[in-house]
């Protein structure tokens, strides 16, 4: 198969973009089915790359490579294997689910922001299947931009600062990391011999990395690097600040994507580079990590409980979810990786699904206040339902994919410290208080005198609503009921996850 | 002491040190603008003293003090221009009530 | 046969999502698929526990089925796989009897309510948990159905929504609920982590064959009855099931008193073999047990709400489950699961067509002189009174007596002694429950009165048919005592417990120590009954029994010094409440703030104050631009004499 | 001097008769601004054809006092390009405020003269002759708009702090001279070498590094020698503030190259230290107080100090070992060129019309007002935030490599960059904010810039993408330029 898949799906978004931009903008309707269907064809195009995949055989597959640099040995080398489909799919998902959610939501500059989402899409996607270490920075990068000005242009009142934080803290972290690429690469290229070749090949940085090549104190501070940009974008605690404050002022789609891919994104990184090429590092620094993630996890219910607005409180929900994934990275085992990995998709699902459901009550009342709400389950019976399997989901239930990621976790850890289980498993009380308080608080009692006033504006879940959610609540049934269909693509990543990070503990 | 290159060396220095302190002190862009001609004039000092002690450097020198007359001429022409052009403005050749733009 | 298995928990579940999904629009009748589902489930299981019980059609001490491989993930195992055996069988009767009883009860008793449909597909979802619950053949299933069971009774509690206190009750149902789970699910990964397995028939054989260490054995022992403490409603964590009477009532018959919450009792006699294996926590299981028995017993005689009295008379009965559990009377605690099911989902029931009939009023001091108005209420409620009191020869006689007996027999003498008190407390309250509801003087409200009538038929069948069990199940399969039917049927299952426990217990002697309890019980259980009908007044023309309620004489004892403390104990549940009110909910909320405060003063407060002090540094370093030139000269000529300090610095190096 | 010396030093040459010739034209032809600017940008474009036509040769003129190499080619290019940029971009400004176009466009090919005449020198006093030519014509184009006292208030602090630094310049030149006994960049650097060999320098070289490191320093706007940057750029005419932020500043590095690596590189080892406080210091405070301003033009300002800072990583990595600091350093000059006349283009084009302040105000709802301007805006600042795929991502990039691969005190220096330029994305991000996250206070109408503006603006967006999206054009460039002198 010599089709360049991965690069058609890299960039029909960007054709789209292009495209978009060439259309005048005030044919707005067209402007929007014009971006949703550059994001199905994207989309399309991802589910064939995941039928098309061979379970069998360890390594990268689609795998394409053109010199890009060759004084440095840059490359445009993209490929795949099960973790990267994965992700590449969860993001062609969202996506246009993103871009269908906004129809009705965004109504002032729809040209710029269709193309802003495409021109996202491109650089989530890149990051998930670059091959090559400085390409990733570059598509890590391009991802910045788009979202902030969706954060900055689109968003609520206090947009501006959001958007900014979540800019600069970003950008402390990548920035940091460009040095510890670059310092990684010339460590490669000053072993070989001057040659630039491959300095910046992944395939080759793990191989050299294996061979135990990377000094101790190169990897120490190159791990450091990658770990805090990676730790800024999980959100890890305590560099989870940003994360409220943009997912509160970004408009639903963006809190979606931010939620769903742009969290992933760090923790994809933690995964393929910082752990693989830094082995001796990343055992240096696992328990601190551990206790942080841990810290993440209870910490991020415990201050979700008290969250006053509703996105602020799925905000910092992530944080204690995503805590999750952190930890099945660093305990290091096959079992708490594929169930990190499998949060992370489970996260995008449920988080996902959760903004979105929020988004569709802020279409209605522009308020996000949980004091403000109640009553809901009788004036938006299907909203109501809805919005409940979702909490149920996200609150791990078994059935549901949430309670398969977070078991496996815990189960990997339990293997590896039971301490770590004891300490987190708190947050299975946790989480429950905090969403279903939530819940009772919007949809069960009375219908509020706020709701009340808005009359018939409150209307149930439009067509067009639903039809964003379904393929999120379809996804997290049917992984709930068959993980297999994730843990079979991932079981060569966490194999060679595990024989990179292993070297370490050997040598 | 006398009749030596740092003797020499040392005065142009001193010279090249009132012009220094001339700029700082001054506030009138005219004789800020003569103090910078005392430096360039230093500097030919310095130059010359090379070349009259340092046989290899003789006729170096001279070229090169040329060379920097020339170019104190035509900073004074320039910047002769710029006071002119500033006091039409301002009606001051004061420099620090040339204060318009700060921080 | 085991290709029936599936059928038994899917069949509700089918008629959950089509009542779910069309039940809106099948309006009146939205309740026939969900109870036809359930009627059809309920035949497929009566066929599967006939074969269980009778040790053979295919499946004979125990037969499993898998249907896929569920979470096949790299170190981790767990299969979607059904297993029943004999325990199996009878949980199987009591969950789809019961439970089909009350889908049909609740055709009635929800008739006029517009969420009908909701009711049903929740009742079907119940079905199918439990179900799960009771068939899974590992740990990590048992685990779902147990959730899923906890997230039908969340929503069930919580059905009547607008209701501040049902939404409020159905939560702490919920996080209660979950306090326990993570417990449970701690012990699945210990047992994983340890053995490798959870496949519970597998786990077991390790067990037996000394695949895990005593330390292990104990810890996982623990953790699960953690588990089985929360679901089971036991002290500590007994304080959600009162409060969940908020829900509809046949919703508290069949979730909250008949099936879910005896899966605790099915959970730690279904791993026998572990907890055998561990008699430090078979001590702990016993006292808890017995603790909570009389401490909601205890509670259960001053409530007025007619359905909290009967929630406290479930909590203390489970607790007596677990006490025999805890002793090692293993098919004891099973055999009063059995009867306990019945006749408390009989009273329950019961009440359910008492309150109906009085308007939805629940406050028994708003009721009286009922029985001739709700005859059928009145005689198959009197049947389950008597029943759960323990009078011979009704199902609680013989299921309490062998818990005793096994409790007496087996060493535990304060188990027994305790236990022997709860009998007759037992025997009192649910007396003064059936004085002030069905005899004495009217208090129900004039105009109610006027409109009280007997239920209809769909309510009233299944109360008959729930009475027949509830009197008769003794003699059936618990006569003659310790060899009965009921016996012969578990004996597969806690046999090799048994026999590893070394204790071998001499046969039941009628003539000797077991029917010397029996008597001495059955007295204290006389005469507590005798003091309710004296205080609480007593009408059985029939057999000429009558006595007038006499309430300045219960003010009077109430009030009397040393039982007046343990009367407002009694009346305020303990405090338990109050405490948990104000560890939870204002220093956990306090708790709570202070850490949100940390999150914005401390860690986003640093981030901005980078940025603060960023700015800051601007602003200040700006003001050296003054404007003018000499100034700008000033610090070029300084930056030149640092400049030439740093040559000179670095050229005498 | 003969016919061959004539033919090296070509450029230089042309760009005095392209000179000369705007001149003779606009009096030949008074009133015929058209006849003019396509003089300069005809007569620009065959010198830039006479630079083309050396690439890839080698020679000297005058003795070995100029040099013609790849670097100087390189640097030629650059300055050409900044030439005509400048034009294109000055024509919609400088008209409409009744300026004299063609004195504006001969006094800028003379300062460019200027520049191409550093790029090549080899020899201390042309060097110095060549740099008073290039910053002569800037401080008059400083103060063109005379009738603005803005705009002689920047070019008087401008010319005499530059005279100043010039003579400062001149006097360590004097004594490097008079100690090492040559003119000769390569004989400065033989007899260095011996110095260096020797371990130990006397205290008249010394301070002749020491002047003459402040010297550059100025030229080049490092900290604390910066203060004429701020005031002279937003002072100027736009236009010309765009040329005063690329062309001094990219001939400043061209004598740094020449003087400090060519002349002074046997003693790199000593300059180092100092090259690391610069650039620390530099791009440190530039950044800081970049922050704080509300004047587009001032905050670019403060933002080419910092650039200054970024760039002296380059030539601190050089003095640590690297020699590919060298063409980082080149490679960001092109880049920063631009990039930077891009981002000035756009506050010149919304200056168009006289009397609009540069204030971040005035950008306030531009990218709804003027779609396009506001996109290019953005483009220009996120590359000078360091946004990949753009043209300033692998400046940096490029320098922070060198900078790393220097090693020591290179790396941190390169971590401490990488802060700062995290911080400088606040205040370049702060403009997209006003540009697309805020709506004006006073409704604007949109400036629709003329042709050559938009060829002008076109040019260096392109560019500015192009050498984001494909470096290696211009790393070929950059690699061969950066291998000279010793």
């Amino acid at each position: 198969m010599n089709l360049p898949i991965l690069s058609l799906i890299t960039f029909t978004p960007l054709v789209g973009a292009l495209v978009l931009a060439a259309l005048p903008s005030r044919h707005e309707e067209l402007i929007r089915r014009t971006a949703l269907g550059f994001a199905l064809v994207a989309w399309g195009l991802s589910l064939l790359l995941l039928a098309a995949f061979a379970l069998g055989p360890a390594g990268f597959q689609f795998n394409e490579t053109v010199d890009w640099i060759p004084a440095f040995g840059i490359q445009y080398k993209l490929g795949v294997d099960g973790l990267s489909v994965l992700m590449v799919v969860l993001t062609t998902t969202l996506t246009w689910i993103s871009i269908l959610a906004s129809f009705g939501p965004i109504k002032d500059r729809v040209k710029g922001y269709m193309i802003s989402f495409l021109v996202l899409e491109v650089g989530m996607i890149g990051v998930f299947i670059a091959l090559d270490f400085f390409l990733f920075y570059i598509f890590w990068e391009i991802v910045l931009v788009p979202m902030y000005l969706i954060i900055g242009i689109w968003g609520g009142s206090n947009r501006i600062y959001a958007t900014m934080k979540f800019v600069l803290y970003t950008l402390v972290g990548s920035l940091l990391m460009l040095v510890a690429i670059l310092a990684t690469a010339f460590a490669f290229q000053a072993g070989h011999g001057g040659s630039w070749t491959g300095a910046f090949d992944y395939t080759q940085l793990q191989a050299w990395s294996a061979g135990g090549h990377f000094a101790n104190d190169l990897q120490i501070l190159a791990f450091l690097a990658l770990f805090l940009a990676f730790a800024i974008k999980v959100p890890m605690f305590p560099f989870h600040t940003w994360l409220p404050d943009a997912h509160t002022e970004a408009p639903t789609a963006g809190s979606v994507i931010l939620a769903g891919v742009l969290l992933k994104l760090g923790a994809y990184g933690l995964i393929r580079f910082a752990v693989p090429l830094y082995p001796y590092a990343a055992h240096t620094f696992a328990w601190p990590i551990i206790v942080l993630s841990i810290v993440a996890i209870v910490y991020g219910a415990i201050v979700s409980i008290v969250q006053p607005d509703l996105k602020r409180l799925v905000a910092y929900s992530s944080v204690s979810h995503m805590g999750f994934v952190t930890l099945g990275i660093f305990v290091f085992s096959a079992t708490a990786l594929q169930g990190a990995v499998l949060q992370m998709i489970n996260h995008g699902l449920i988080t996902g699904g959760l903004f979105l459901l929020v988004g569709v009550v802020y279409e209605r009342t522009h308020d996000r206040t949980i004091a403000k709400m109640g009553g809901l389950a009788a004036a938006m019976p299907i909203w109501s339902t809805v919005f409940g399997f979702f909490i149920l989901a996200s609150a791990g239930l078994p059935g549901l994919s949430g309670f398969v990621g977070e078991f496996l976790v815990f189960v990997g850890s339990f293997g590896v410290a039971p301490v770590i289980a004891l300490a987190s498993i708190i947050v299975m009380v946790l989480a429950a208080t905090y969403l279903l308080w939530m819940f009772q608080r919007v949809a069960f009692g009375g219908l509020s005198d706020f709701l009340r006033g808005l009359g018939g504006h409150l209307t149930d879940m439009s067509g067009t609503e639903m039809v964003t959610l379904a393929p999120l609540a379809i996804g997290i049934v049917v992984l709930g009921l068959f993980p297999s269909l994730v843990l079979d693509l991932l079981r060569g990543p966490a194999q060679s996850f595990l024989a990179a990070a292993g070297v370490a503990v050997g040598g | 002491m006398s009749g030596s290159l740092d003797s020499y060396l040392v005065l142009s220095g001193l010279l090249f040190a009132i012009g220094t302190f001339g700029f700082l002190a001054r506030r009138n862009a005219i004789s800020m603008l003569m103090s910078i001609e005392l430096m360039l004039n230093a500097v030919n000092l310095t130059v010359v003293a090379f070349g009259a002690f340092v046989p290899a450097l003789k006729t170096h020198a001279a070229v090169i003090a040329l060379l920097v007359i020339a170019v104190a001429a035509a900073e004074a022409t320039v910047g002769l221009a710029l006071v002119m052009a500033i006091y039409r403005n301002r009606k001051t050749p004061l420099v620090d009530e040339y204060d318009s733009m700060s921080e | 046969m085991t290709y029936l298995i599936p059928l038994i928990p899917l069949l509700p579940l089918a008629g959950f999502v089509v009542t779910g999904l069309l039940g809106r629009q099948m309006g009146r009748e939205s309740h026939q698929i969900a109870v036809w589902a359930v009627a059809a489930s309920w035949a497929v299981a009566m066929v599967v526990a006939f074969a269980a019980l009778a040790h053979g059609f295919g499946i004979g001490d125990g037969a499993g089925i898998t249907l896929w491989n569920w979470i096949p993930a790299l170190g981790f195992k767990a299969e979607m796989g059904f297993y029943v055996d004999a325990l199996t069988g009878c949980l199987l009767i009591v969950v789809t009897t019961i439970g089909m009883l009350v889908h049909i009860y609740s055709i009635g008793y929800m008739a006029h309510d517009p969420g009908k449909w909701r009711f049903f597909a929740y009742l079907n979802l119940f079905m199918f948990s439990m179900l799960l619950l009771v068939l899974a053949d590992n740990f990590l299933l048992v685990f779902a159905g147990w959730e899923l069971v906890g997230l039908c009774s969340y929503l069930l509690i919580g059905f009547w929504y607008p209701r501040r206190s049902a939404a409020v009750a159905a939560k702490k149902a919920f996080l209660v609920n979950r306090i326990g789970d993570m417990g449970f699910a701690l012990a699945i990964m210990a047992i994983w982590t340890q053995l490798g397995t959870l496949n519970m028939q597998a786990v077991f054989k390790l067990v037996e064959g000394g695949g895990l260490s005593s330390t292990w054995i104990a810890v996982v022992a623990l953790l699960l009855f953690c588990g089985a403490v929360g679901k089971s409603a036991q002290f500590p964590l007994h304080v959600w099931l009162p409060d969940a009477m908020e829900g509809p009532t046949p919703v508290s018959a069949l979730i909250h008193a008949a099936t879910m919450v005896n899966a605790g009792v099915y959970l730690v006699a279904r791993c026998n073999p572990i907890f055998g294996a561990a008699p430090g926590v078979m001590v702990v299981v016993a006292a808890i047990g017995i603790f909570t028995a009389v401490l909601a017993a205890s509670i259960a005689f001053t409530q007025t709400d007619i359905k909290r009295v009967l929630a406290y008379s479930t909590i203390s009965q489970l607790g007596y489950m677990f006490a025999a559990l805890g002793v090692g009377a293993w098919t004891a605690a099973i055999f009063h699961l059995m009867s306990h099911g019945f006749f408390k989902g009989l009273l329950f029931l019961g009440s359910g067509s008492v309150i109906h009939a009085v308007g939805d009023e629940q406050d028994m001091r708003k009721m009286g002189g009922l029985a001739r108005k709700i005859p059928i209420t009145y005689v198959t409620m009197l049947i389950g009174s008597v029943a759960i009191a323990g009078v011979p020869p009704l199902a609680g006689f013989f299921s309490k007596d062998e818990i005793l007996g096994g409790a007496f027999k087996s060493g535990f003498l304060w188990v027994w002694a305790i236990g022997f008190v709860v009998a007759g407390m037992t025997a009192f309250y649910m007396f003064r429950l059936m004085g002030m509801t069905f005899w004495g003087p009217s208090h129900v409200d004039p105009e109610v009165e006027q409109h009280i009538h007997e239920s209809p038929t769909t309510m009233t069948r299944p109360l008959i048919l729930l009475a027949i069990p509830a009197a008769a199940l003794g003699l059936l399969i618990g006569f003659p005592p310790e060899s009965g039917l009921l016996h012969q049927w578990l004996a597969p299952v806690f046999e090799a417990t048994i026999a590893a426990g070394g204790r071998t217990e001499a046969a039941y002697s009628f003539f000797g120590i077991d029917g010397g309890l029996a008597i001495v019980t059955t007295g204290l259980v006389a005469i507590a009954i005798i003091a309710a009908w004296r205080l609480f007044g007593v009408d059985m023309p029939a057999i000429g029994l009558h006595a007038e309620p006499r309430p300045d004489q219960v003010r009077e004892v109430s009030a009397r010094r040393g039982l007046d403390f343990l009367y407002r104990g009694s009346a305020a549940k303990w405090w338990f409440d109050d405490l948990n009110n104000l560890l939870f909910v204002v220093w956990g909320g306090r708790l709570a703030g202070a850490v949100w405060w940390f999150d914005r003063v401390v860690i986003d407060g640093t981030v901005n104050g980078v940025g603060t002090v960023t700015t800051q540094a601007g602003l200040r370093l700006r003001r050296v631009q003054t404007g003018h030139v000499q100034n700008y000269a000033l610090g070029i000529a300084i930056g030149l004499i640092a400049m030439a300090l740093g040559y000179f610095l670095i050229a005498v190096r | 001097m003969n016919w061959s010396d004539i033919g090296t030093i070509a450029p230089v040459v042309a760009s005095v008769l392209v000179a000369a010739a705007i001149l003779i034209v606009d009096l030949a032809l008074p009133n015929r601004r058209q006849a003019v600017i396509a003089t300069a940008l005809g007569g620009l474009g065959v010198v830039a054809a006479v630079i083309l036509l050396q690439a890839g040769h080698a020679g000297s003129a005058f003795g070995g006092a100029y040099s013609l190499d790849n670097l100087t080619v390189f640097l030629d290019a650059i300055f050409v390009a900044i030439a005509v940029l400048t034009i294109l971009f000055g024509v919609d400004y400088i008209e409409p405020r009744g300026l004299p176009i063609a004195e504006f466009a001969a006094i800028l090919v003379f300062a460019v003269t200027g520049a191409m005449l550093i790029a090549g020198s080899t020899d201390l006093v042309l060097l110095f002759v060549a740099l008073e030519l290039m910053v002569l014509p800037g401080y008059v184009l400083a103060g063109f708009a005379r009738r603005d006292p803005y705009s002689t208030e920047g070019a008087i602090k401008y010319f005499l702090l530059g005279s100043f630094s010039s003579a400062i310049l001149l006097f360590g030149l004097a004594y490097v001279w008079g100690i090492t006994g040559t003119t000769r960049v390569d004989g400065v650097a033989a007899a260095l070498a011996k110095v260096a060999a020797g371990g130990s320098i006397q205290p008249g070289l010394a301070m002749g590094l020491a002047f003459m490191s402040a010297g550059v320093a100025f030229k080049m706007a490092a900290v604390p020698f910066h203060y004429w940057t701020p005031d002279a750029y937003q002072g100027s005419p736009t236009p010309i503030t765009a040329y005063l932020s690329v062309g001094p500043k990219v001939g400043a590095f061209a004598i740094a190259l020449r003087l400090f690596v060519g002349a002074l590189g046997p003693l790199r080892a000593d300059w180092l230290p100092v090259v690391i406080v610069l650039a620390a210091v530099t791009m440190t405070l530039g950044n800081l107080v970049a922050i704080s301003q509300d004047n587009v033009k001032r905050m670019l300002a403060y933002s080419s100090i910092a650039h200054t800072g970024y760039i002296l990583v380059g030539l601190a990595a050089y003095a640590g070992g690297q020699h590919s600091g060298l063409s980082a350093i080149l490679f960001y000059g092109a880049a920063y060129t631009f990039m930077n006349m891009g981002a000035f283009a756009v506050v010149a084009a919304l200056q168009r019309q006289p009397g609009v302040s540069s204030q971040i105000a005035t950008f306030a709802g531009l990218g709804r007002r003027d779609p396009w301007l506001g996109a290019l805006m953005a483009v220009f600042l996120l590359s000078l935030t360091g946004i990949p795929p753009l043209a300033g991502f692998w400046a940096k990039a490029y320098v922070i490599l060198a900078a790393v691969q220097a090693g020591g005190w290179l790396t941190a220096l390169a971590v401490l960059a990488m802060v700062n330029a995290a911080a400088a994305a606040f205040y370049y991000l702060r403009v997209v904010v006003y540009m697309y996250m805020r709506e004006p206070a006073e409704e604007l109408r949109p400036s629709s810039p003329g042709l050559l503006f938009r060829v002008g603006l076109g040019v260096t967006c392109v560019l500015t993408v192009v050498f984001g999206l494909f470096p290696a054009i211009a790393t070929a460039a950059t690699n061969a330029a950066g291998v000279f002198g010793g």
